[in-house]
């Protein structure tokens, strides 16, 4: 076995000196109907690297991938292009084959692009502090209900009906073995505003998507508003991390936290994931934050340094006190989202941000244009949603037996009658006006 | 070297990506464009790779030596693993896109999900659980669906928790709604089962179930574990195992067989994803029979009509019909880890039966030798043979004036990383050393010298112990100070 | 430019702490007429890694990897699984950014992987020493000859039909130029022997080849007598590093110099390049090797570490009386190849020599079961030549179109009539028994 | 810490593979089976992953930091390269597979010849030369081939080489048959024009070129080139011009236009292919319409008629019938550095005609930034402006005790690789510092006032400098011992 270094010899030596016959004895502990003998069966035994990267190879050759033609597909994971040298960042051994810092003095490398992460993260957001970040963007998102919660000891949440399906029910499922009440509201293409009359003097917080999961670009200021006259929280989500290249951020718009998906900065679509979630917040409600969080401070010689810190907040001290059970980041997700993002700096994002809006502008104009096609979005980043005389899953396998990936039926995520012909259609640096142009032509004869 | 922030290099006129240059059309934001710039500084490529490369030198990594953090199992990450979750065929292709393009992601999960089943002997797995806390929730939700269709989730709220568990353990149980009470340790580590016994006597209306995690974190396995998962189930409760430990026993024992009711399996411990200097992990959570229909969205369906595989993605009673499936609901967007599945998958593919058992047998071998040789010089918490990490206690520090943080800060001027650190509570100044199986015996040979030189020093009072390090990048860092004054961000200074 | 720090600001700053106006100032020697003014027409403007990665994809795309079906080519250059830890340490910025390490204290990463490549070599051959690498196997072989032309002082080299026709071109375009006279034998499938009678008391070596570029195997013991008779020395050539794992070394065989390609090891078959060229020989000869060396010494505090050495051999001292002109090595190459021999061990290489040498059987006897199929190597490691009563361009053609890639047509090296229907075909393990089966099948249709 | 040899921590019998079991079967090795074993060590995978990680951190790197090594050009190597160069359609294709199966490639090829050529104003390029000399022997094998076909090959057999030249000029005029004669360097840092026309005058019938480098081994432009040029020209001799400080003017001065003949250009140096520790190189070698049809094997066209792409690979008459093409022999097997092409053409195509312009003027304007900030404490050896890289002599060490060698030295002390030293060898005691165009102005001023420091310290005379480097993996290591008892190979001990 390739992977273990122990031979034969080193093992027979190591028994005598631990004075073992074997290692059977270690496992003496284990109730004796329960001790298996051989291998389990029904199971292969090692292969070497050639079979295996061949059984892996042809799994994904059976896949199709987002490069390979034209693909607008959004929906909370987004294609864009990473730069090349991302991947040898966080291919690095020293950063791919470490552990969570507990030692910082072996650990600053770790530490700092921790630290400038959360720094990267606040500045985006227009928002004070931030954490080093989440699994995902839901589940930020339901940590961010909790920590709401928490923070104005209330036992209500509210979700708009433009927050994703998935980032609703991960919400709902995390909130409701709590004891805590989750509104969700019908969805609606254009209608965050809807949350405003939600507002009561229970509600711990409104939860409101921008650019919402149809697409639609809102302002939260009378969200905002309206939650803080009731004393109660604006938690403003967010799929498509690059808007907030273009978009006002939501600390200038009033939102208490802050909570999204980082995937569209230096991670892959991968299926779904690892990504990266991100959560900031106000600096009153730091002490309520969940997660990892790192701090500056010096060492003995009055060296600048990071540390962990506020760890009287997690699981590992607090016990069953803490703020919330998670004990990991999303690590190399959040170097990658971080590396990526000091290679854009401001002038890069802005462009960025700006050739996916303006890739969707194409696109609702491509698609507006043709004969049965209803835009549902007014306003809009990257991505757009639109109606059709006919049903969304046979208009997508018709176009994609024409070679375009058009999107996602709003059906996948909300299985109801009035969405049946709603397709959900994103567009980015990685569409082409050739792409473009090839889905409205593709759409134009399905719809013929 | 101090390497400067990117916040002191950069400008946020510099970048390091060349894009197309806008068009200039007007824009369609309905008013809400971005009135003053992020301030986000960017660097060009060159600089941008050398300030990372650098920084990546000012850490320790299991690539450069032994990594010995107990209970956080820091294994060899094979490459072949890395190579594999970057083809394009795993890489870019999107959760969301049509089914019917994706079957060969699917049938990975499917092949991950057999595995996961037959090692454990369990019948079901939750896949989309992000790490193991999470699969600790997926598990603990899965107990309070069941008690749900029982009617009994109001009453039933007791969870038992020994004292020697992680904190993640007490934490989810509270997270899932329940009450934790505390389990005492007995004097070998293990389970006190009279004080379980006592705790389970009379009125057991109220039991939940129990958290524990086997072989524990003292590194030893629960003989009493039978007994125990028996005295649960009749008290009506289930039995949650952390399966933090499972490198352990991969492929010589099966939870199942332990009378296990749902498991999460931390696959970068057992499986070797890597770690990443704090995450991603993935926490697929095993079911057994009497959870198996509690298990969250999505959930993976064969397609009747024509072998696909398929998954329902969200509460739709039409998809549900027919079956038995009473969802919990949903743990996250999507469906999981993808990457950390293919990775996964890759290393149990390459390891097979044969090799998984192997792995169990040679960490625990490693564990026992560094037991060996150290026990005449420092102080094993318990007698007997451990399991996959050997516990001490700083019994042998008695009267030194050195302490338990001091062993692990001279480690590091030794070249190594220390060992974990005052955890498991339930043992005084607690040090716990896992080796894993990927470790030869020439490098265990050399690490039990450094730290026999350690606490040698130690037990001698030797004072220059309570100042390491003084040979990593960094000296011993202020924490308090950290927590007193946080500065969590970097600040443009003001003029 | 994403890889050019200087902002416009610096620029300027920077001129200004010259004194100079512009940069065209520093041009001012460039002729006037010669000096260009904007960039060079009919040339494109700088385009962002998206756009360029597409193009370099879609010229990937139109080529056929060697894993995309049964794949018989050989020939010089071979289809080998490489372990992908090799590439993880071969991309490590400290390896792949670093130049010859003309300063030690701060390159002994490089240098000991030197050391250890050396050693490996010598091992492998059953030679004495070993230098850093060559470009190639070619021109190791070229460099050979000039080297037996040195230490012997004789203008005469004699290459046997069996030695690659581009290794006997290299060999005599690089020595016509210094009037040294090569003869090369025409080319036989299995008479390395044929050497002996060209022994004489003007040559300075004879080359031969085993595995020859048809595949046979042969015992060099009596060529090496007959050379050494002669004061001569024998050269002997690989094109397989692999078959080094099984068969007798040319070391134990009696030859003085033994060149030969390691690509095989740790390499990508990459089009044709870069490879790593081998040499070792014994030690009497090591002031006449060309090429970088790597030598043991002690440091100021007496700790031992490692020097390029015996630079006096070398251009950069020597000039015009080096013995060679070389000033690079293979670098990155052999320590790919290092990495991967490492991690084989002896255990490992004599697993996947005998692996590929019965692939090579099982492939022989798969072919010589087909009516018309004459098998023309006797003996063979990985790689044998076939005739039949086809031309083999057409017969590969056709092969092609079943998706067979067969092998190489023998008159692509060697344009000779006699040669005209022979193929050589050669089998690794990563030839699987389907593969084999499958190229039987597909010529026995061809050949029906 | 030392990293020990493969050979004392491996075994025979361990490995890093896993491959199935051989069958077995009966061997056609013609009795030449091996007898004995290699006796090469194996590690498994963690063991050797380790190894290398941990002696990779003995090497300074560009990722780490500025490495102004003059007339090597040591500037950022873009990661998206890397990425191309292993796309399977570039990596897993055979030299010899079908040419119809690799179109793809060998537009690759075609592409890149259509850049070198435009950027350099030639007709014609030799792709196959494996490294820079390699590209010179090309040249000058071409100048040969040209000698031959004029019936003057053993006539003209002298070849005019600066002094100030490259060990390499020399060397390969010698390797491809030629005398050297040199000449003599002007007090500006340039051929002393007054000695070549001294050469030149009378019987000129043995000239068969000069060999030049523009810009020069100083950093400065021959300014009487094009007089150069027509000299060597009208003697009935040709113009080989070393191109290895190409990256200095690439687009704003094109060679053909000053009278080159041929000449090789480092892709690692102009074109960022990365250098790996000493290779591998490239030099493809462009050449004038006099030199053209005889550029070597393989020679490639276009089928006339289906358009696609042919390479003429052997000396095959009827492969050459009906072209005027006359190839000088063979460089090497196959067809060149491939992997060095893909990544160079990457670059160009970054880059585009307006980047490399670019790409060159600030490697020119770096370079004269050093110079000037450095001016006043060390000792520029030539007067005025610098192309690419700035020369200092040792002057200002005068009478200090302290030598070239020991500031280099020092310069490691300083977190620097030194710049190169005692080259050209014109100048006393020399000092060549190349910073190239991918260092930002920061790090240029942080490099400055490091050299400005030891500067200062060596005119002062201070001891400490001739013990350098303190701070580096290794102390001055023994060059002496190494070349006088050479140990090129790991040996067994004896028992």
């Amino acid at each position: 076995m390739r992977y273990l270094p122990l031979t034969p010899d080193d093992r027979a030596q190591m028994l005598e000196t631990i004075g073992a016959k074997s290692v059977d004895d270690f496992y003496q502990d284990v109730p004796e109907f329960a001790r298996l003998t051989g291998p389990i069966e029904d199971l292969p035994m090692h292969q070497g690297e050639l079979a295996v990267e061949r059984h892996m190879s042809a799994l994904a050759a059976k896949n199709r991938t987002a490069s390979e033609g034209p693909f607008f597909v959004g929906c909370g994971a987004y294609k864009h292009h990473v730069p090349a040298s991302v991947d040898h960042i966080i291919q690095r051994s020293e950063f791919l084959t470490t552990y969570t810092p507990y030692q910082p003095e072996i650990a600053q490398g770790t530490l700092q692009t921790v630290f400038e992460f959360q720094s990267q993260v606040a500045m985006l957001t227009g928002m004070e502090v931030a954490n080093a970040s989440m699994y995902d963007g839901s589940t930020a998102a339901s940590e961010a209900a909790l920590m709401a919660c928490r923070a104005t000891r209330r036992k209500k949440v509210i979700v708009s009906g433009g927050v994703h399906a998935h980032y609703a029910e991960t919400i709902r499922t995390a909130c409701e073995t709590q004891g805590i009440e989750v509104v969700i509201l019908p969805p609606a293409f254009d209608d965050e505003k809807a949350l405003i009359g939600y507002a009561e003097d229970d509600t711990a917080c409104l939860i409101a998507q921008s650019p919402n999961v149809f697409g639609t670009v809102t302002d939260l200021t009378p969200i905002a508003e309206a939650a803080h006259a009731k004393k109660a929280l604006l938690v403003s989500v967010f799929t498509e991390v690059v808007s907030l290249g273009l978009i006002t951020p939501p600390g200038e718009m009033g939102a208490d936290i802050v909570v999204g998906e980082g995937q569209s900065i230096g991670n892959p679509l991968g299926f779904g994931g690892p990504y990266v979630g991100l959560l900031a917040c106000r600096q009153k409600l730091v002490r309520q934050m969940p997660g990892r969080v790192c701090g500056q401070t010096i060492d003995a010689d009055g060296k600048g340094g990071f540390v962990l810190t506020l760890s009287t907040r997690e699981q590992h001290i607090r016990r069953d006190k803490a703020t919330s059970n998670i004990c990991t980041n999303a690590g190399l997700c959040a170097l990658a989202f971080t590396a990526h993002m000091t290679l854009l700096g401001d002038k890069g994002l802005t462009q960025l941000a700006t050739l996916n809006h303006e890739a969707a502008c194409d696109l609702a104009d491509a698609l507006e244009a043709i004969d049965g096609v209803t835009l549902k979005t007014e306003t809009f980043f990257n991505e757009i949603s639109f109606e059709t005389p006919m049903e969304a899953g046979a208009l997508l396998a018709a176009l994609d037996e024409k070679g375009v990936i058009g999107g996602v039926r709003a059906s996948r995520l909300f299985p109801r009658a009035d969405l049946d012909n709603v397709v959900i259609a994103a567009a980015t640096e990685c569409n082409t006006a050739e792409g473009i142009a090839a889905y409205a032509q593709a759409l134009k004869e399905v719809l013929a | 070297q101090k390497e400067e922030l990117i916040f002191d290099i950069g400008t946020t006129e510099t970048t390091g990506v060349d894009l197309p240059a806008p068009k200039g059309r007007k824009d369609r934001l309905g008013g809400l464009k971005r009135k003053n710039g992020t301030g986000l500084p960017g660097l060009s490529e060159p600089q941008a790779v050398r300030h990372y490369v650098r920084l990546s030198q000012k850490n320790y990594a299991i690539d450069l030596g032994l990594f010995p953090l107990g209970s956080c199992t820091m294994k060899h990450n094979p490459r072949l693993n890395e190579k594999v979750a970057r083809m394009p065929g795993f890489a870019d292709i999107h959760p969301l896109q049509p089914q019917q393009t994706v079957q060969g992601a699917m049938e990975v999960i499917e092949q991950l999900e057999d595995w996961l089943k037959k090692l454990t002997g369990m019948p079901a797995v939750a896949m989309s659980p992000k790490a193991g806390a999470h699969g600790e929730w997926c598990g603990m939700a899965a107990i309070r669906a069941a008690l749900i269709d029982r009617g009994e989730v109001n009453t039933r709220t007791r969870v038992l928790v020994p004292e020697s568990a992680h904190g993640t353990n007490p934490a989810t149980a509270v997270q899932c709604g329940f009450k934790v009470q505390e389990i005492a340790a007995s004097s070998d580590g293990r389970v006190d089962l009279n004080d379980l016994k006592a705790k389970l006597e009379g009125d057991t209306s109220d039991v939940a179930g129990i958290m524990l995690t086997n072989p524990n974190t003292c590194g030893l396995f629960e003989r009493d574990i039978r007994e125990i998962a028996d005295l649960i189930h009749e008290a009506g409760g289930y039995f949650y195992c952390d399966g933090a430990n499972f490198n352990a026993i991969v492929g010589r024992v099966r939870p199942r067989d332990l009378g296990v009711d749902a498991m999460h399996i931390n696959l970068h411990k057992t499986f070797s994803t890597p770690h990443g200097g704090g995450g991603p992990g993935a926490g697929p959570t095993v079911l057994s029979e009497r959870l198996a229909k509690y298990a969250p969205y999505p959930v993976m369906t064969v397609d009747k009509r024509d072998g696909d595989y398929k998954l329902i993605y969200v509460d739709d009673e039409a998809e549900l019909a027919g079956t038995d499936l009473k969802p919990l609901g949903r743990m996250c967007a999507f469906h999981g880890q993808m990457g950390m599945f293919t990775r996964a998958l890759t290393y149990i593919l390459s390891h097979g039966a044969d090799g998984l058992k192997q792995v169990a047998e040679d960490a625990v071998l490693n564990a026992n030798y560094i037991q060996a040789r150290l026990k005449s010089v420092m102080s094993p918490a318990f007698e007997g043979y451990c399991m996959h990490e050997a516990l001490f206690s700083d019994a042998f520090l008695k009267d030194s004036g050195i302490e338990t943080v001091d062993i692990a800060k001279g480690m590091i001027d030794e070249g190594y990383h220390p060992m974990t650190v005052y955890f498991p509570l339930v043992v005084h100044g607690a040090m716990l050393i896992e080796p894993t199986e990927t470790e030869s015996k020439a490098e265990l040979d050399r690490f039990c010298d450094s730290l026999e030189s350690v606490a040698r020093k130690a037990k001698s009072g030797d004072e220059a112990l309570k100042q390491a390090p003084y040979l990593a990048p960094m000296r011993r860092l202020d924490e308090t100070l950290a927590a007193r004054k946080p500065v969590l961000r970097w600040l443009a200074e003001e003029a």
